[in-house]
């Protein structure tokens, strides 16, 4: 159907727009129930949380992409940095702790509930940064298996 | 904006109000509460024998990403390291499904609104963070 | 301050999601009080729904990008197409009706609207599209004379 | 999504009542459910002899631009052909802005409820579009 494009500021500030501008996209799918529209609002979230603080460690201020794809089947969300990248195999490995365990844990949340959220998570980072795509599907489309 | 905190004294805890999106940008703020909270700052109520007495309440909270879950959970510890008692109040499905889905929900007691909060019983549970203080 | 850039296929479904980026890029300034937040939107929205109505009349898909600049003293909206263009001197020569003519301009109201709302408005137009800037200032910037 | 439409009866007037956003994207079904009351399709309760009597309920928009406003200027001109009256109900400051910006606020009958609109007495000023049924 559509392309959405946004480009922000590194800076928290816009986060809240990263948000809104996929959960706007997505309404525009009348098939996307509000809790898949919720899933990816978090997803998105946390994509972009992590983008802004590796542009923050990095003191640059550069910008950072969200691309939305849109047709009737699925929404797919593009979140593209400039920052120095990360090993996405051993950061983020679920900690999938026992009740007990989980107070230790106050970072390391954002990727694991990333990939619990979206139907599909792919990350692929280099030195010269990260993308991170995400998709959702609509209630009935047929998922690759 | 859409973020706003109010701390104010209620049946002997310190209940700390968060209005609005729970996020990266939010999070220094509602720290920074929590913290003086905690450590008997300014809006604190506590008598320092039995420790701090705190409710959390997210109730006016639509939106919380990791982010804003790292300050309960940093809340939550700081706490019980002073000898004290948190609860948190939670309305909004979306903040309760991420409590869920991190297991938050099995460490902490979640109360539907500040009453329920006040009026829970001391040790709901097993890993209740009740008998701590 | 910063730069937040969107881009979305011509077509109205979208309109929605130009006026909520604008309002939430305008809302990261505090000093943006809502009445002018509110104005802007309107203006906003006539720009790109003018932009959209370009295109649907080429019947090309072809996309709009929207470029907001915020700093303390102003917010600056750009809206570009790749539509035909117009002239912005003889079209919407503000129809300063009398009520009783008022019925008689069942179209026309967007540019007029548009230039009454926003603080500057510029119009650059040629064959291969059109720039419209609009530029709201805050209660207590100092406005060019 | 954010844009709904209802059409009933109500005192002898047919009350069109439009909620949400008014823009170019919302303008055709509007336009189209105008059309129907005026020319007595389903919808429309009015006597032939009197013409239509008509309420655009626009109480719950809280958005229009000149998109929304051509869709009213093309009902008031529809329903005065057709021997009859249009009042229109108007909540929301931004939406009150834009009629009195563009001067339709002299041309019509703007009132702040339903209730007002089917109230409210005939003639209310010398530019009012209610002797013409
Ligand atoms: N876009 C990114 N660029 C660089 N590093 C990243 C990026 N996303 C994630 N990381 C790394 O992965 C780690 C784990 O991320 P996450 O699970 O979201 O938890 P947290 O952000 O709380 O540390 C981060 O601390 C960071 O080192
Ligand atoms: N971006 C644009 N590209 C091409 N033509 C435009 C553009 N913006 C405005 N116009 C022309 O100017 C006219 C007046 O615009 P406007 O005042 O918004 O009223 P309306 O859109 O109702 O006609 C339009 O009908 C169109 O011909």
């Amino acid at each position: 159907m559509g392309e959405v494009q946004l480009e922000i500021p590194a800076r928290v500030e816009y986060l809240v727009l990263a948000r809104q501008v996929v959960a706007a996209a997505a309404a525009v799918e009348p098939r996307f129930r509000d809790e898949r529209i919720d899933d990816l609002r978090i997803a998105v979230s946390e994509a972009t949380t992590n983008a802004i603080e590796a542009h923050a460690d990095l003191s640059r201020d550069e910008r950072i992409l969200i691309r939305c794809n849109l047709d009737d089947e699925r929404i797919e969300v593009e979140v593209l940095d400039h920052a120095g990248g990360f090993d996405p195999g051993t950061a983020g490995a679920a900690p999938d702790a026992e009740a007990a365990d989980r107070l230790e844990h106050e970072r390391g949340l954002g990727l694991p509930l990333m990939k619990t959220l979206a139907d599909e998570t792919d990350i692929s980072s280099t030195e010269g940064g990260t993308a991170v795509r995400l998709v959702v599907y609509t209630p009935h489309a047929q998922r690759p298996a | 904006m859409l973020f706003d905190l109010q701390v104010h004294p209620r049946a002997g805890w310190t209940v700390v109000s968060v209005i609005g999106e729970l996020d990266l940008a939010a999070a220094p703020r509602v720290r920074q509460a929590m913290l003086q909270v905690v450590t008997g700052g300014p809006g604190s109520r506590d008598t320092p024998e039995r420790g701090p007495r705190v409710i959390l309440d997210l109730g006016a909270v639509d939106f919380i990403d990791s982010s804003g879950l790292g300050i309960v959970l940093g809340a939550v510890k700081r706490v019980r390291a002073a000898g004290g008692t948190l609860r948190v109040v939670i309305k909004e499905p979306q903040v309760r499904q991420v409590f869920a889905l991190t297991k938050l929900d099995q460490i902490l007691l979640l109360a539907a609104s500040v009453d329920d909060a006040v009026t829970a019983p001391t040790a709901p549970g097993p890993v209740g963070d009740e008998p701590r203080g």
